[in-house]
């Protein structure tokens, strides 16, 4: 391979101007052009568009090619876009590299002059490695072909029935003694009215009836190893009689489905913990679905006549004004559906006990989804009296003269009323909480699962990966991810699916070849890199007799090593080296780095 | 890629080319079923394409869409087809028999190889709907920079019969006399994924949408902030000036029931937002105000680009905007109750006001499938929590903004979501010895 | 000081006939859209949020009710269908109620019952004092004078005027009290003023400014006019209307039932039809006020023609029933109902601006830098 | 362009959104940086930090995962490392500060900021021997 002339095509990208109204994107072409070994050397403006990619495979036949170097956006975002585009043109898709001058240059670097002359060097770089390059070859192993979807909410138990019905196997791991998590304690749920409860025993009855499905309730993740494909999840499971068991279940790929839980007000905020008159809102829904509608309703019991809601408890919390609880960030975001759960309350409230009066207390109305604003509409025309406070001046909860129309004063300055201070005098104090990610457990730590700031966990991106998580094979449906509403976790949860689907439907996956690999020539067999490997059967020495002599050499496997790297950095002899990502290729680009800097035009 | 015999049979047919069509198509193809995405626009990519950049991350739309594109475009179990439109699908047995007219393209799709030199020879100028009428193309144009497939296109009614296109090309392409063709494709399964168009202009009176020049559209504005738009830079359309002020009125075409829209658009507070950031990134030294009800900002990370957006001094102004009129020097006056600011009516000019318009379904269905569809145009979903794409019609499924308001985060989600539902339908009619997986072994990894 | 919410008011005003206070969901739609709504006197969205929040003083002592004259753009332009033309009429009703000392406006609003039986009661005095009290009946020939001798009608006028009047100036009193509130305004400020309350009284010139209802403003003034025209005949001139013969007073009088038969049936047939806002939703007291006024109208001319045409009997029984619906009307409509807003729009406008004025005064005083 | 190059080592996983993700927020920083996307830092053996200063590289700033890293024990391995490369820098007289081991998660843009800012103040203000 390396006796043939090497052929480097070089393509920067305008990104509409995203780059090129920062970096001069012709001079940085013409720049690369006159390196040695480029044979072409240009721009577009969207290299990623069709035509883009296409300029890549018809140079790739017209000049025979057989290096490529774009420089555009991340490569999280198109590295695979342009590998696709090189093997359309007929060459490995190893034989590319990616440089980005958009997120680290272009959008990053005030000066023209320096964003042009650094992404020069980047080029430059890129050039010096991809002479490096070397054809690979995915590794292809075999894949279990069991998906195991951790947490029976809905939607978990919404993925695992999808992947049945594809027809996968599936093992849903429920940490509760029974499935449908939270929904199957909402009463009824928005928008269409039907019980939680019976959506989840619609879910169950159809998960109980396909065989492909194992459910583990009383299940605990405690560990996980393994790779897309191939993980082992251990999980500890109570008996009947107190004893657990510990089991391993082989998996292919994992949906975690682990859901929120609501946020619980800290003591004193709104008057919860103080008052027994203030409850939260999952609190609140259980007492109406738990009164009889001929009855009064009562709370502690105290008749309730008057009621206030006040939104946005633990959402849209702003530095300065709420203090963080410990070991939780402000949750700056909108927990998006205690709007429409809040004003469904009030209505099932008003319908359930026509004589009880509403106040609802907010900050924005976020009836957003499909039919929510009618709702909200419902919550105004069955009389709820609105009012709408700053985040600056919250609503301050205190206690009544013992001669007032209720037990609780809720003083607020009104946006609404020219920001008079209103006084409402109610029973009972309903606070509509946020969502918090419920805790994931073992399994995070041990296959590393990133989270955001937020503590929820995270996507590779909201729209190009949307339910896929940094580490291959394991994927995200509902509330784990973010707050989001029954019909957006199903959704989710079905998307998750598909993905997994995908993944599972061949028996086998395709593993990226960045791999350790042995320089047998080199290697001298002093198992130094052994002692650092940390997975085992990953790396081993073997012993084999040549020429009468015995000759210890490294050997690796390549479904076992992850690539880290720790065995390359030991070698004496450079004997060793992560295929993709080798120390010459290294050396070659701090190389060019360390070249004559590139002339810097004022800007 | 538009070849299209007269009868093909596809495991699934994706009525729409937009975001959420290409990923119902892709995660079907994925699994190894055959797929064919009926397009009525000249190219894939739907409303999405030519957005300037999404919120809340601000990557530029084209760089989420066209590799999407792309990704279909090439996948050897996609076919599209363009400038197509579905007349009707009807249920035959199990599977559904589904009748496309394909509007002529006056260029042969075969010989076409999207050089553009009939556009250069052409003389006759066209306002491009697709830069919101803000700029022209010729009479035979490419529809747009990324567009797929790139071929050229004849726009009849304004072509002057000079024949120097045709004389251009150096494929004989050209066609002047291409008649409309139909075609009945038969399809196991069928998705709706037929977007969403704005609501109109001069939906609500009182604001003169269609009659105030520089009262203008969000999609105009998203054109006006695209890095290739039409001017390459914000401009007003009256007169060119470049805006000191600007204004957004948020639900112009939502939550009124006075103009017959009562639902929530759902995007519409987040892409006005967006454009606020990025206008004030065009123009630093400009007034951006936004008059709003409520601000929405539901989505993971939405508020805090909410915050953001406060925090750079764009101006939120709650109070719904009842007038808009003309003003001196051609500038726009909005007529509004400062509700946070003691309720007082004010009157306020800007330089340019953008209407944050909503979503109408794009297509009316009724009559053409057997779906049911809402009152308000948008596709039926009988069990909506458990079941999101499910219509009423066993078989049919439907994915994005054909159910309803959706931002493109979740119309993504819910196309995946579409096509599980779909591949699940498709497993369980199967007979022992299913087909997906016999496609799937004929899909080897390269 | 916060105010106290009072959640009782909006069930009260809706007795009053409003409908949809509590859809209105605050956007501010319909007081920017409002052409009479600027400065400090911003309407509907202010006084609908003082019924949400059950702010009965505030909304006591709110003059922008009188400053609405309904043109229905608000209620067409909202959002929410949520009808703030109509809730500010029915607020209207509820001031006209709350001015009332006697109580009786309010049970004639809440209550079909009294305002129906209200009226026929005074309609069977009326009846009752004729058959009672009535002069010789002369059959040879119309002679009403003879029948209902002038000087005794001219004297039940002045009465009923009286009395009416005491009602309804105790009532405007009230308002005065409600509007003014704790601002004091010396009687050179309200002297100052007057020119403001009598040109807005005689022509109800700030409807003008509604963009849309240029044509309602003409036939209400139109109204006023036959009306007032009336009232003079009446009060004044009754002594020459009320003739055996003929007089010149008649041409008047022919002008005003014109004008009143006119506007009224118009009204009425434009609530019928409901084409435009103003009329599309109607309480049975418009109904009733409509219809008493046009059957006066409709009865007065009648008995000038049965007179013309020489049908003694006819005429006399037709003058009986005129009176018998002209006198309820104006018991019941007067102080207690509809016909206040005549005095009462154009008494808020004067005093707003006294107020305005008083306010200014006070402020330049207490602003004057203390120099030594 | 700053005289001194600063090298950043990112590991694939953490560091490198997270610097892309500075660009996302459209902050900024010098253009003096230059970011290597690693599978893990830990690939790196000592020479190649000698060899780098060598070569005129003002400054190197390993970006690693931190505990968060995805290698079992490849975070450890690599904090040996540095320190030993910083004792040897010392050792040849090399200002060691001009060596840094720092964690940047995804989402980590402060930090980033932080880090680059306070490697150019050293090279600007210490100079590259101790």
């Amino acid at each position: 391979m390396n006796s043939e002339e090497v052929k480097i095509g070089v393509y920067i990208c305008h990104c509409g101007g995203n780059i090129s109204d920062k970096v001069d994107v012709e001079k940085v072409a013409e720049d690369a052009g006159n390196l040695p070994d480029v044979t072409v050397s240009r721009t577009y403006t969207f290299m990623c568009a069709d035509p883009g990619q296409e300029l890549i495979v018809e140079d790739i036949e017209k000049h025979g090619l057989n290096r490529i170097v774009v420089a555009s956006c991340s490569p999280s975002l198109h590295e695979t876009t342009f590998r696709s585009a090189v093997v359309r043109g007929g060459l490995n898709q190893f034989l590319y590299e990616h440089v980005n001058i958009r997120e680290q240059v272009s959008w990053v670097h005030a000066s023209t002059g320096e964003a042009t002359a650094k992404a020069t060097t980047l080029v430059r770089a890129a050039i010096a490695r991809v002479r490096h390059h070397e054809p690979l070859s995915l590794i292809r192993v075999g894949a279990t072909s069991r998906a195991l979807v951790l947490g029976g909410g809905v939607a978990g138990l919404r993925a695992a029935l999808d992947l049945a019905v594809y027809g996968l196997p599936v093992t849903i791991v429920e940490k509760s003694s029974r499935l449908g998590g939270q929904v199957a304690e909402f009463g009824t749920v928005f928008p269409t009215g039907e019980s939680g409860a019976e959506l989840v025993r619609t879910l169950v009855r159809d998960v109980s009836a396909l065989e492909e499905i194992t459910v583990l309730t009383g299940a605990r993740v405690t560990g996980a190893t393994g790779y897309v494909g191939n993980f082992t999840v251990m999980v500890e499971q109570e008996r009947g009689d107190g004893s657990t068991e510990d089991l391993e279940i082989p998996a292919g790929a994992v949906i975690v489905a682990t859901g929120s839980r609501p946020y619980e007000p800290d003591m004193g905020e709104f008057g919860f913990g103080q008052f027994p008159e203030v409850v939260t809102l999952p609190d609140f829904i259980q007492i109406l679905n738990e009164t009889r509608a001929d009855g009064d309703l009562t709370v502690n019991g105290k008749m309730i006549r008057r009621a206030a809601f006040i939104h946005c408890v633990g959402s849209r919390q702003i530095e300065g004004i709420q203090k963080p609880k410990p070991g939780r960030p402000l949750n700056e975001n909108c927990s998006r559906i205690c709007c429409t759960a809040t004003l469904k309350a009030e209505s099932d409230l008003i319908e359930k006990f026509p004589g009880v009066f509403v106040y609802d207390l907010y900050r924005d109305i976020r009836t957003y989804g499909r039919n929510h604003e009618e709702i909200y509409e419902r919550a105004s025309r069955d009389g709820v009296s609105f009012l709408c406070y700053e985040p600056a001046t919250p609503p301050v909860v205190t206690m009544a003269a013992p001669d007032d129309t209720g037990n609780l004063l809720i003083t607020v300055k009104d946006n609404l009323t020219a920001g008079m201070e209103i006084e409402v005098a109610v029973d009972l104090v309903v606070l509509a909480v946020g969502m918090e990610p419920a805790d994931v457990g073992p399994l995070a730590e041990s296959l590393k699962l990133p989270a955001g700031a937020d503590g929820f966990l995270q996507e590779v991106h909201p729209k190009l990966r949307p339910v896929e998580m940094a580490v291959a094979g394991v994927v995200l449906a509902g509330t784990c991810q973010s707050p989001r509403d029954i019909e957006e976790s199903c959704a989710s949860a079905s998307a998750a699916a598909v993905k997994v689907a995908g993944l599972l439907t061949r028996g086998h996956v395709d593993l990226e070849p960045y791999v350790a690999r042995v320089n047998a020539d080199r290697c001298e067999g002093t198992g130094i890199c052994l002692s650092q490997c940390e997975y085992d059967g990953a790396l081993k020495i073997v012993e084999s007799v040549i020429d009468g002599r015995a000759i210890r050499k490294a050997v690796v496997n390549e479904a076992l090593c992850t690539g880290c790297g720790a065995c390359v950095a030991v070698c004496p002899t450079r004997a060793i080296d992560i295929n993709g990502w080798t120390l010459d290729q290294f050396e070659a680009m701090v190389d060019a780095m360390c070249a004559d800097p590139v002339e810097v035009a004022s800007d | 890629m538009n070849r299209a015999a007269s009868t093909e049979t596809v495991d699934t047919l994706v009525i729409g080319g937009g975001i959420a069509g290409l990923q119902t198509a892709l995660d079907l193809a994925d699994l190894g079923l055959q797929v064919a995405i009926v397009e009525k626009e000249p190219s894939i990519g739907g409303k999405m394409i030519g957005l300037s950049k999404v919120f809340p991350t601000l990557d530029c739309a084209s760089c989420i869409t066209t590799p999407k594109m792309a990704a279909t475009a090439h996948h050897e179990n996609i076919r599209i087809l363009t400038l197509a439109e579905v007349e009707s699908v009807t249920r035959h047995d199990e599977d559904f028999s589904v009748r496309v007219t394909l509007q002529p393209r006056y260029v042969d799709e075969d010989l076409c190889i999207g050089c553009r030199l009939c556009e250069y020879a052409c003389d006759a100028d066209v306002a491009d709907e697709f830069e919101g009428g803000l700029s022209a193309h010729r009479a035979i144009y490419i529809p747009f920079t990324n567009a797929i497939p790139q071929l050229a296109i004849l726009d009849p009614m304004e072509c002057n019969l000079c024949g120097q296109c045709a004389v251009a090309c150096p494929t004989d392409a050209v066609v002047f006399d291409q008649k409309p063709r139909e075609i009945e494709i038969t399809a196991r399964s069928v998705v709706v994924a037929t977007g969403f168009e704005t609501t109109p202009m001069g939906a609500k009176e009182e604001y003169r949408g269609n009659e105030i020049v520089n009262v203008i559209s969000p999609l105009t504005m998203e054109r006006l902030l695209a890095p290739h738009g039409p001017y390459g830079r914000v401009l007003r359309p009256a007169d060119g000036k470049v805006p000191d002020s600007v204004a957004f009125v948020q639900c112009a075409g939502s939550r009124d029931r006075s103009l017959g829209v009562p639902y929530c658009s759902r995007v519409c507070c987040m892409y006005a937002i967006k454009q606020a950031m990025l206008l004030s990134g065009a123009l630093p030294f400009a007034d951006i105000t936004i008059y709003y009800m409520d601000i929405r900002a539901f989505g993971k990370g939405y508020e805090t680009f909410f915050q953001n957006a406060s925090a750079m001094g764009i101006e939120f102004v709650k109070g719904k905007v009842a007038r808009i009129d003309e003003a001196g020097d051609r500038n726009v006056e909005v007529r509004f109750e400062h509700i946070d600011e003691l309720g007082q009516v004010e009157e306020r000019t800007h330089d340019l006001v953008v209407l944050s318009l909503g979503m109408l379904p794009a297509a009316d269905l009724r009559d053409r499938m057997p779906i049911s569809v809402s009152s308000d145009g948008f596709v039926t979903v009988p069990k909506p929590t458990i079941e999101p794409c499910r219509t009423n019609e066993p078989g049919i499924f439907v994915a994005g903004t054909a159910a309803g308001p959706k931002d493109i985060v979740d119309a993504i989600a819910e196309a995946g979501a579409a096509a599980m539902a779909v591949s699940g339908y498709l497993k369980k009619r199967e007979p022992a010895g299913d087909a997906v997986c016999a496609v799937s072994a004929g899909m080897e990894i390269r | 000081m916060s105010l106290r919410a009072d959640p009782t008011l909006i069930s009260e005003i809706e007795r009053f006939g409003a409908a949809d206070v509590s859809a209105c969901f605050n956007c501010g739609n319909c007081t920017a859209i409002c052409p009479l709504s600027k400065g400090e006197t911003v309407f509907p969205r202010k006084v609908i949020r003082y019924l949400q929040l059950g702010l009965t003083e505030k909304l006591e002592a709110s003059p922008e009710p009188w400053l609405c004259y309904y043109c229905g753009e608000c209620s067409e332009t909202c959002p929410r269908e949520a009808n703030p033309g109509e809730i500010m009429m029915a607020t209207r009703r509820w001031l006209i109620s709350r001015y009332d000392w006697t109580g009786i406006a309010r049970k004639l609003y809440t209550s079909k019952v009294w305002e129906v039986g209200l009226t026929l009661a005074v309609s069977l005095f009326v009846v009752l004092l004729f058959v009672l009290f009535h002069g010789p009946m002369l059959t040879d020939r119309v002679s009403l004078n003879t029948f209902a001798p002038v000087k005794w009608v001219e004297y039940g006028d002045w009465i009923m005027a009286a009395t009416l009047s005491f009602f309804l100036l105790t009532n405007a009193w009230r308002l005065r009290r409600f509007v003014m509130g704790d601002v004091r305004a010396g009687p050179s400020i309200y002297l100052s003023e007057i020119s403001t309350f009598l040109s807005h009284a005689m022509t109800q010139k700030r409807w003008r400014e509604c963009d849309h209802s240029r044509m309602h403003w003409l036939k209400h003034f139109l109204l006023v006019t036959g009306y007032a025209t009336m009232l003079i005949l009446i009060m004044v001139l009754l002594r020459w209307f009320q003739t055996d013969g003929w007089n010149v007073t008649s041409l008047f009088g022919y002008y005003a039932t014109a004008v009143l038969l006119y506007v009224s049936a118009d009204m009425m047939i434009g609530r019928l039809r409901k084409r435009h806002e103003i009329h599309r939703h109607s309480h049975p007291t418009d109904w009733m006020f409509l219809i008493l006024l046009f059957l006066t109208s409709l009865t007065g001319i009648l008995v000038h023609l049965l007179r013309m045409g020489g049908m003694p009997v006819p005429t006399y029984v037709m003058y009986v029933i005129h009176l018998a619906v002209a006198v309820p009307m104006l018991v019941v409509e007067v102080p207690f109902g509809k016909w206040a807003h005549l005095l009462y729009r154009p008494l808020v406008i004067y005093l707003v601006t006294v107020k305005a004025k008083a306010k200014s005064t006070v402020e330049a005083t207490e602003t004057v830098p203390v120099t030594t | 362009m700053g005289t001194d190059r600063i090298l950043i080592l990112a590991s694939a996983a953490c560091a490198y959104p997270g610097a892309d993700a500075v660009g996302q927020a459209h902050l900024s920083y010098p253009a003096n940086t230059f970011v290597l996307r690693v599978p893990s830092p830990v690939v790196f053996p000592e020479s190649f930090y000698y060899d780098s200063f060598e070569k005129g590289i003002g400054g190197i700033i390993v970006m690693s995962c931190g505990v968060e890293c995805p290698y079992e024990g490849a975070y450890e391995k690599l904090a040996a490392r540095i320190d030993r490369v910083s004792l040897g820098l010392k050792e040849q007289g090399i200002n060691p500060r001009r060596l840094k081991l720092t964690s940047i998660c995804t989402v980590c843009t402060k930090s980033f900021l932080k880090e680059v800012a306070d490697m150019n103040s050293i090279l600007a203000y210490e100079g590259a021997e101790t």
